[in-house]
């Protein structure tokens, strides 16, 4: 590849520290060490191994799901299994995914930081990540929990089985892990931009990861303290959830879904950021409605907190409530919206160039849609009642967390992992494994709309026979879509050794991650950069004659 | 001016001043995740006080005054000594400094073994929630509920006025003998903040415990 | 950054005390409703000198402003919207 | 298309599942429509402007606010429109006619237990004529548990300190699902039943087959007076307590001033929890039956009281 493309990045000088990967080898060095981009290591070594545990528990599960007869599993450990499915990949997974992972090892390099703002906090929150992961590790291994992810009391907090308060602790250490860490992004993009950056010339990446760190601060305490008291509740039989005081077992609805329903864009927003990168640059056009976009993204950051109660339509909520609740979640839709079309448009007269990445982002856009309009039928009070914890919910929240962020997450790993490594992926066995996961992901989730209106309740072990046959599919689909994760885990290790090497910029993206050396030296960048213009200077006639020059 | 060349500059940061910014930033978004974490129990005690109004009316009359009275004031005039302790740290006044630390922290104790004949009256009347709760009230189960929540606040609080203690104290001992924020009075600040915030928790806790219905 | 005088905190701290007086005389003067709203509006007079003063806010950034303000705004969303579901409950 | 709509759609058995299922067509309809047209101009775009194709790509000067602004308001009403058909529907489902049959639910780990007006009881099944308006009155002995009826379009959650409620008319005789949609613990999935919908002959043969006992409203009379409620609540009575007849759906003046329209909930908790609100002009006296008396029995008594509603509320002894 040629660097004359690089008109927006100037040319790395010549190595001269070492990278932040040869800055020490000891195990030592890594498990004290307060680089972002090592944390950022750490984190993803710790987040694919919960994945593939909540993996291995939805594999059972769709085993489990092929027989209507719950022959498989007794129901307590399916019970156990979807509640492990469900806390594992909700807060070991999705939640610290993007924002630990590429968050960490981005957030400094793109705002021309040497750090993050409090670097010591940000190794803290690891530890607390990984001790919140061992308390759930803990009661997974020592009989597991029957709640469900949610949590709902009163049986949790007085019938359900097993240790209830070992997995709350854990998502509740976990729980300031996260808050220290969206309390460290603010900050540094507060604090720590390079002269020159100003918001408006912040990658989207940027605006989505300080949004995201917005929700992490103002809801997660919320969920301590819910998780805290029903812990309370369950260890001294009196509290504030439980109908024989006098209490109201839907206060704990409320207090969960003010928490989970901002969680939901925790678990969407940094997908949408990756996705906000890889589009123009593999498009090589500047985004379409770049202020639009950010404006969207902290729009529904905060309107996201407006709208939990449309959890609890069939609750006994007041159907007031439930109206003004429905009505906001139609209008938090609205910006997702824009988001949608504005990428669409951006892809109007580019170069557009389709490598992984590329795949992903657009699997990302088709699926998020998808899952997002799906959102609109369960906002739609008449429609929810009857699909309310339906399989309707799960396909619809798969589309979007699954079909949408991870897919945002292989995405963005794709496109750094050269910056991350050094090293290339091998390009054909990806998009194979892209394409399969894409097809996998369809037919696994999409015969779950169909099972959802018919009637399958969700959390059923046992079923009535007629919904076997889409289940039949959805197994299926699932363990074409456990391929397509297993192949990316494989090559990309033998990438670390066999891959091509990658050079600083093998993209030609604009972004200042991209003017140091791959991998980063550790403090970044030689000199603090200067930034002089915005995001995303591509130029698709430039590529275009280029191409026709005969380079590339 | 406090002389800048003193202050040791992390690595990341380029200067003393976006260093101080960015961990005064810090802090305050802290506290905001604090005011949410207490928000989840004060709807709690909306909701139930709105739900039972005259059972909470009743509850909070069996409350002590005085010693929530008495805890209040002292909770602000240990925040107004802790202003003072701040501005004593950036005009380096070190052994004023660890005084008012001091003062600050022995008030901080103060309201706590307040709080704790309180509750030691509390757990003789039984008005600990639990098999034992006992109260003559026309409504005694959510005369329990109120309890509950009371007994909640007021220990989460606690929490943080016992934890503020310890910092504040350690705090006071390195600046009488060690001169350790000389120059370097961020973390100081940092700490009258927190402090400052647990008062403001109790400003709101005590009318809604207290005070719900006294004058009948 | 400019601080505030010794005496601006000792006046402070004396208004702060004659407002805690100022609460617990009212609580004992039948307002009827009112009550609750009379310490309520005290509670945030007493809350925003603490924040105003003695931490500072006055004096700081606008962007601190904001943090502050976001802390209470969102614990506003809270009480109102999940309030909404309990004052309309019994609506018929 | 039958087939395809029988593949796609439950039964649609009750008065409410052709409304939802309008709205439900028209969702998928915008969906499909919207899904469809974002992927074709993707796709279009994404064949037309390939790396190496021989397309006009001369950049578009800035972005038209024009546009940005069209696909912001379009969605915008398309979503009201979409809400507020919607929420009528949904008003709708929670106002019960009035000539409802009244059917209390009973859930607990894990079954349903039904108790007709009639005083029949069934469990995990439901026998009910066509065309006749159901009410159920539920409530939970342990956790929340929810009433689901797929082929009714309708659920409700069922919660255990308050009654709720969730009514249809069955429309065509059949048997239908009944399924426990809330988790609530081992055996959830098995909280299963069916509602079987019948002709009125059928339903009129099906009752003779069945022992007729007592009246709901006889069995609550009788628990009335063996619970000792009648002990006070009688107009001889040494006790200063209100006479009941006729209170059901009035407004009740309480001591704290405040008016509250005396529905099921109001009788539950005057029953379990008589301090929560006093009646205005009495003492406190009564005693709580919570733990007591179970939550079928206080389903007997609240229809009994209910039945006193019927009459004018009258001085003097009955
Ligand atoms: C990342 C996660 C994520 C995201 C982003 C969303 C986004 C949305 N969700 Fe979802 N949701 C979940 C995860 C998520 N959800 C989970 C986990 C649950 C279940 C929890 C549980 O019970 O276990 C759930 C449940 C859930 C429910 C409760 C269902 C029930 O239990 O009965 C509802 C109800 O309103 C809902 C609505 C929405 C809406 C309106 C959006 C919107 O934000 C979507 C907005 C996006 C779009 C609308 C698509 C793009 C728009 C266009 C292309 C333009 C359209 C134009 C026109 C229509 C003109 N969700
Ligand atoms: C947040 C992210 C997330 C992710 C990524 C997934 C991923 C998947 N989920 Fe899950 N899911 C949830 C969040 C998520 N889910 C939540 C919150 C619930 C609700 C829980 C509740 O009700 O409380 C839920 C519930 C849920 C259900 C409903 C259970 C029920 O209600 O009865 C089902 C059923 O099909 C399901 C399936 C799947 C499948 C097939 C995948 C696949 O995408 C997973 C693919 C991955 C693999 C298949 C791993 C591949 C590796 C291996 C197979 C090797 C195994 C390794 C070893 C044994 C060492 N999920
Ligand atoms: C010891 C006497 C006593 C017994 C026994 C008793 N009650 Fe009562 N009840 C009262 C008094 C006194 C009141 C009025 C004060 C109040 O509202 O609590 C009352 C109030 C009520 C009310 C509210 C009436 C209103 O006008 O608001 C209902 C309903 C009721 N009782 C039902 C019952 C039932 C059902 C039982 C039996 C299971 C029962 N009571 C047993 C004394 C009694
Ligand atoms: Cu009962 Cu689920
Ligand atoms: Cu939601």
């Amino acid at each position: 590849m040629t660097t004359a493309t690089l008109q927006a990045a100037p040319q790395p000088r010549p190595l001269t520290k070492p990278t932040y990967l040869a800055d020490g080898k000891t195990i030592r060095s890594w498990l004290l060490t307060t680089d972002h981009k090592r944390i950022a290591i750490l984190y993803m070594i710790s987040i694919t191994l919960f994945f593939f545990i909540g993996g291995a528990a939805a594999t059972m599960m769709r085993l489990e799901l092929l027989t209507p007869q719950g022959d498989l599993v007794t129901s307590e450990t399916y019970n156990k299994l979807f509640t492990i499915h469900g806390v594992v990949m909700v807060w070991f997974f999705l939640i610290p995914s993007i924002p630990t992972v590429l968050g960490n090892f981005l957030v400094p390099l793109m705002i021309g930081a040497r750090d993050v703002a409090f670097p010591k906090l940000n190794l803290a929150s690891w530890y607390l990540f990984m001790a919140g992961g061992a308390f759930a590790v803990f009661s997974i291994i020592t009989g597991g929990v029957d709640t469900g992810w949610t949590f709902y009391t009163p049986y949790s907090s007085t019938y359900a089985n097993g240790h209830v308060i070992a997995m709350a602790t854990g998502i509740f250490i976990a729980g300031f892990g996260s808050i220290a860490t969206g309390l460290n992004f603010i900050v540094t993009i507060h604090k720590m931009r390079a002269p020159g950056l100003t918001w408006f010339r912040l990658p989207m990446f940027i605006w989505t990861i300080y949004t995201t760190s917005l929700i992490l601060v103002l809801a997660t305490p919320v969920l301590a303290i819910t998780l805290t008291l029903m812990a309370l509740e369950r260890a001294f039989g009196v509290g504030i959830f439980n109908p024989a005081m006098g209490g109201d077992p839907l206060l704990f609805q409320h207090l969960f879904w003010f928490y989970s329903h901002p969680a939901v864009y925790i678990m969407i927003l940094p997908g949408m950021g990756v996705v906000s990168e890889l589009i123009p640059c593999f498009a090589r056009k500047q985004m379409f409605g770049y202020r639009f976009v950010a404006y969207a993204t902290v729009a529904i950051g905060v309107f996201g907190f407006l709208v939990w109660g449309h959890h609890m339509f069939v609750s006994s909520q007041s159907i007031y409530a439930g109206m003004i609740f429905s009505i906001l979640s139609f209008a938090v839709s609205v910006p997702s919206a824009i988001k949608v079309f504005n990428w669409t448009a951006t892809l109007y007269k580019g170069s557009i160039r389709f490598q992984t990445p590329m795949l992903y982002a657009l699997g990302f856009v088709g699926l998020f849609t998808i899952g997002g309009l799906t959102g609109l039928f369960l906002a739609c009070l008449a429609v929810d009642v009857h699909v309310h914890d339906t399989y309707f919910v799960i396909a619809h929240f798969h589309y979007i967390m699954v079909g949408g962020m991870v897919m945002g997450y292989l995405g963005g790993l794709h496109f750094w992992w050269p910056k991350i490594t050094g090293r290339l992926y091998p390009e054909r066995l990806a998009k194979l494994s892209a394409v399969t996961i894409f097809l996998g992901f369809n037919l696994t989730f999409f015969p779950q709309f169909i099972l959802g209106y018919l009637g399958m309740p969700r959390r059923y072990p046992v079923y009535a026979p007629e919904f076997q046959v889409l289940n039949v599919f959805s197994t299926a689909g699932a363990s074409i879509l456990a391929v397509g994760y297993v192949l990316p885990l494989a090559y990309l290790l033998w990438s670390l050794r066999w891959g091509r090497v990658a050079g600083p910029n093998p993209w030609q993206a604009t972004g200042l991650e991209w003017t140091t050396s791959s991998p980063p030296p550790t403090d970044n960048f030689e000199k603090t950069p200067i930034v002089t213009e915005g995001p995303y200077a591509y130029d698709a006639q430039a590529a275009e004659a280029e191409l026709e020059a005969g380079h590339a | 001016m406090p002389d800048v060349l003193a202050v040791p500059i992390e690595h990341q940061f380029d200067d003393a001043t976006q260093q101080r910014e960015a961990a005064t930033m810090g802090m305050w978004l802290f506290i905001a995740t604090e005011i949410l974490l207490f928000g989840g129990m004060f709807l709690g005690y909306t909701a139930y006080r709105h739900a039972y109004p005259s059972a909470f009316a009743e509850a909070s009359r069996h409350t002590l005054i005085a010693f929530g009275g008495t805890n209040t004031a002292v909770l602000l005039i240990s925040s107004t000594v802790m202003a003072f302790a701040v501005r004593a740290a950036s005009q380096n006044r070190r052994k004023l400094l660890g005084l008012l630390l001091f003062v600050t922290a022995s008030l901080g104790v103060l309201f706590l073994v307040i709080k704790g004949l309180e509750y030691a009256h509390e757990i003789n009347e039984h008005l600990l929630p639990g098999r034992a709760f006992h109260i003559d009230a026309a409504d005694p189960q959510h005369a329990e509920l109120f309890f509950y929540i009371y007994w909640l606040m007021t220990g989460v609080h606690a929490l943080h006025v016992t934890i503020g203690v310890v910092l504040i104290t350690f705090f006071a001992f390195r600046a009488w003998f060690r001169d350790a924020f000389r120059n370097h009075d961020t973390p100081i600040e940092l700490l009258g903040l927190y402090w400052h915030f647990v008062d403001i928790v109790w400003v709101f806790l005590f009318p809604l415990i207290y005070m719900i219905d006294r004058h009948s | 950054m400019n601080e505030p005088s010794a005496r601006t905190y000792l006046f402070t701290g004396i208004a702060l005390l004659a407002f805690l007086g100022l609460t617990i005389a009212a609580a004992y003067v039948n307002l009827g409703p009112l009550n609750t709203g009379v310490a309520m509006a005290i509670s945030f007079a007493k809350g925003a000198l603490i924040v105003l003063f003695f931490m500072h806010i006055r004096y700081s950034k606008p962007i601190l402003w904001v943090f502050v303000g976001a802390g209470f705004f969102w614990l506003g969303i809270m009480l109102v919207l999940a309030m909404s579901d309990y004052m309309s409950r019994g609506w018929n | 298309m039958r087939f395809v709509g029988s593949f796609l759609f439950p039964e649609s058995a009750s008065n409410l599942a052709p409304n939802v299922d309008h709205i439900y067509l028209a969702l998928l309809a915008l969906s499909t429509a919207i899904t469809i047209l974002v992927l074709v101009v993707a796709l279009f775009f994404c064949i037309r402007y390939r790396r190496g194709s021989k397309a006009d790509r001369t950049p578009p000067k800035g972005t038209p606010m024009r546009i940005e602004i069209t696909w912001t308001l379009i969605p915008l009403l398309i979503f009201l429109g979409l809400f507020f058909w919607a929420a009528e529907e949904f008003f709708a489902m929670s106002r019960p006619p009035a000539d409802a049959t009244e059917i209390y639910v009973v859930g607990k780990q894990w079954m349903w237990k039904i108790q007709h007006p009639d005083g029949r009881r069934e469990i995990n099944e439901l026998h009910i004529p066509v065309g006749r308006p159901v009410k159920l009155v539920m409530t939970s002995e342990d956790v929340i548990h929810d009433f689901f009826v797929p082929d009714f379009r309708t659920k409700q959650d069922v919660v255990p300190g308050r009654y709720t409620t969730e009514w249809f008319t069955p429309t065509k005789p059949g048997k239908y699902h009944i399924f426990c949609s809330q988790y609530c613990g081992t055996d959830h999935s098995r909280m299963v039943g069916w509602v079987y919908v019948m002709e009125p002959a059928e339903h009129a043969r099906w009752l003779q087959r069945q022992p007729a006992p007592d009246s709901l409203v006889a069995q609550g009379e009788r628990a009335f007076h063996s619970r000792g409620c009648s002990g006070c609540h009688v107009q001889s009575s040494a006790i200063h307590a209100p006479l009941l007849d006729g209170i059901f759906g009035k407004p009740v003046p309480l001591k704290d001033g405040s008016l509250v329209i005396a529905d099921e909930q109001y009788l539950r908790d005057s029953i379990l929890l008589p301090n929560k609100q006093i009646a205005a002009g009495y003492e406190p006296l009564m005693p709580t039956f919570q733990g007591q008396i179970s939550e079928e029995e206080l389903n007997a008594i609240i229809a009994y009281l209910k039945s006193l509603g019927d009459q004018p509320r009258q001085e003097g002894e009955r």
